[in-house]
């Protein structure tokens, strides 16, 4: 799933990145097929590039290696909302059928079953960016029909990646483009929590190679 | 100029029972110190301002200081839930926890217009979300020259607001480096400000990066080394991870927190 | 990243007849040489913004390149008046020029706002004033919050900025600073920027203070050694108070002034 | 008239400063009586402590000897704006009865006589500061019954300060209030292009001291 968000970057120049896989994903893209991808980080890092993967979206090694450092304000008003950053990488607790992204509660807002961390940065990053990536396990309880509370929706993601395969808007909803390597469709099918559409040309993506296993092998080592 | 204090007669001075309190610091530079004193004093019904509110308000909320939250994303950076503001919200302990929620560009947008002496920001914001539907605090405005609608936000002007710096001078001069978030606008858009330093130091040197808060738009400095830990201060220490995978467990459980509580009275 | 190229290439791609133009520094780093290459390269028509019009755009009106100006303070600082402008405005020579007028306060929040893709800004601005009742771009919005009405003023968002700095990387990493005004913003405004540098260098060092514009937001630098005197540049040049009073002399009178303007082609 | 302007600000805490007299005025208060006033310059140098007298608002001496340096939005937004600044000091080339500025056109807008700078900070300086100086020769084609054009207005001047005397508002016109020691009052209202009323309590203004005079000396002898 790393791999093939890494290699989703292919192309990017700039990546507004969430902490967590996405932050993984975009550090393995810039240690193989794209040195020169800019990473921005909503904690304040423009052009971050890390050692090390971050902790957390505010690690100080973002600051240290970033090409410039500004406030919070500033990145999401000069940086993000003007459309200045090609795509942007999300991670989500549910998403539905539509693209809407949910990270704010399951069941109902007012008595929520769990309580989310909430929105953050994702609802302008989804509409500032003009490509968003989302990547997430893929279970029943996380890709569901319709998500308990629309978090974040912006222009919807152009590539879903989960650890079984791809998917992609076609038609208002989010159908199946790849499998990885030795998954099963049945699996995929079942693991959704809708009735999941396939592609006509329903691809297998590439086996990661050595180079990119041994990279995010070095990556992962290297986090403090 | 600010006045030098100690941290405990700054908090009896600067923080009440009731009041709207920002304690900023986007994951460096938390104001950690001044959050447990705060419950030390065992403030009540605070509205807690904060974009992420982190261990500092999973502690004042556990306490049962608060009595609302005014936030955009409240986890565990790095290692998962907020465990007492989960257990405020999903089960009302210690008492009910009143929600304001934004986005980051939102609450960051509040302060800007906060620190301006403005009503409100405009922003691009919250397109296609159910937030305006829960979030009374988000409207919509016109431009008068386009005629383009576009989200609002009412500006944030907290009665106090709380940060940590790196440094400040004997004039209360403050100094802070690394990543700035939004303490600046905080401490701008606030009626009171504290902001707890690492050291006190004669002279300023200049820094790459830094932000200077003149002394005369700070009411309150304290010198509280290690005052943001278990996050960080650059150049002066590094984020505890561990610690933060520690308060996972205290929190998690509620005679743990308690213990934990005990402790720290 | 940005491209290197020499000022007249720049020039050459970046600034068409008819475009509208920023070239900022407030005071500090005026882009003086690229001024007088825009002058060499005979633009025409062309919407000069400027905060202070200074002796960068004298230069231009004098010369005819300019059919409007867009600014909030036109005088010769420290010194008395723009000679060619105040020649335009009260005699149309060497040809009309319509003149679009602000505070800086509203200036400056136009910049900031076409810097963030908004269409306007908010400020407390114009209390009192007859500028609404000559300039259009000057009206009002109300607080969605609180009903108070305030001033608004449209982003600017011109075809091309252009400024100049310390120092670049050879990526086009830009960094500047002392008072670093509005440059940053123009940049980010534009649709086009050109930053001339006085020296473009291996390693950008951190300098405290210094705005840092990153190589991907920046279409072309230029490495112009001096390219901004008789203003300065903090660290490498002093302001020429000398020259500032020297262009009254020769802008006073129009045969002067025509000379000059030979004399630079 | 500089050691009046200076003396003005005896118990001010910060000043926003045009250039010309008024920074003169603020730097030598800054010399004398007020040594921790805090200059705030429209460039953006917070507490600007210049060891001599800035040509112009941009001097580099500002940025050099600042507690902080700020951007021109932000000066205008988060120092001026809220409301933080206690004294906004200008200068005019016409200042009416009613405490109106011009600094933009002497006759019409749109075809003037002359074509003056434009309003600058002045506007929001004006509206910004809890307390606005003027500073102004005293002539009657600077102190004028109406402005041709209201390039400031604001909360209206609380004090004037003239080559001759000072003024104050008083049932909405500016009265005077005093003059300069050896001034006479038939001068004053035959420079004064309204008829210009009289306090009762007219003060003459106290000589300036040896300390004022040698310090103002001092300050431009220092400039470059």
């Amino acid at each position: 799933m790393t791999v093939s968000a890494a290699r989703a970057l292919a192309g990017a120049i700039t990546c507004f990145v969430g902490i967590g896989l996405p932050s993984t994903a975009a550090n393995l893209a810039r240690r193989t097929h794209s040195p020169d991808l800019v990473l921005i980080y909503e904690s304040g890092a423009l052009g971050a590039k890390p050692g090390h993967l971050p902790a957390s979206i505010g690690d100080g090694v973002l600051a240290e290696t970033a090409d410039a450092v500004v406030g919070v304000a500033e990145v999401f008003n000069y940086w993000l909302q003007p459309g200045r950053i090609g795509v942007g990488f999300l991670g989500a607790a549910q998403l539905d059928r539509s693209g809407a992204i949910n990270t704010t509660v399951v069941g109902d807002y007012h008595a929520p079953g769990v309580r989310l961390p909430g929105a953050g940065g994702a609802p302008e990053i989804a509409s500032g960016c003009r490509e968003v990536f989302v990547v997430l396990r893929h279970t029943p309880r996380a890709l569901v029909e319709r998500v308990d509370f629309v978090t974040t929706r912006g222009r919807g993601p152009s590539l879903v990646i989960t650890d079984l395969g791809e998917l992609r808007p076609e038609g208002g909803e989010l159908v199946l483009t790849a499998l990885h390597p030795g998954v099963d469709l049945a699996r995929a099918k079942a693991m959704t929590g809708w009735e999941l559409r396939v592609a006509p040309d329903l691809a297998v993506t590439p086996a990661p190679t050595g180079d990119e296993l041994s990279a995010l092998r070095a990556l992962k080592a290297a986090t403090g | 100029m600010a006045r030098i204090t100690a941290l405990a007669d700054a908090v009896a001075d600067l923080v009440r029972d009731g009041d709207s309190v920002a304690m900023e610091g986007f994951t460096h530079l938390i104001p950690m110190a001044a959050g447990l004193e705060v419950i030390r004093q065992g403030r009540r019904d605070l509205t807690l301002v904060r974009m992420t509110p982190d261990l500092v308000y999973d502690r004042l909320i556990g306490a049962g200081c608060a009595r609302k939250l005014v936030f955009s994303w409240g986890g565990n950076p790095g290692v998962g839930s907020l465990h007492r503001f989960r257990d405020a919200v999903e089960h009302g302990w210690p008492g009910p926890l009143e929600l304001e929620e934004h986005s980051h560009a939102g609450m960051a947008n509040r302060y800007v217009a906060g620190a301006s002496g403005l009503p409100f920001a405009v922003l691009r914001g919250y397109t296609g979300t159910d937030l305006p539907g829960v979030t009374a605090t988000i409207a919509t405005v016109t431009c008068p020259f386009t005629g383009e609608e576009l989200s609002a936000v009412p500006a944030l002007n907290p009665d106090v607001a709380i940060v940590h710096a790196q440094r400040a001078d004997r004039a209360g001069n403050v100094q802070l480096w690394g990543l700035v978030g939004v303490q600046k606008e905080a401490v701008l858009a606030a009626k009171r400000s504290l902001v707890t330093v690492e050291e006190v130091v004669d002279e300023l040197t200049p820094v790459p990066g830094a932000v200077v808060l003149p002394g005369w738009a700070v009411d309150v400095v304290a010198e509280v080394p290690g005052g943001a830990h278990p996050s960080y201060a650059q150049g002066y220490s590094e984020r505890d991870n561990d610690e933060y995978r520690r308060w996972d467990a205290i929190s998690r459980d509620r005679a743990a927190f308690t213990a934990w509580l005990e402790g720290i009275r």
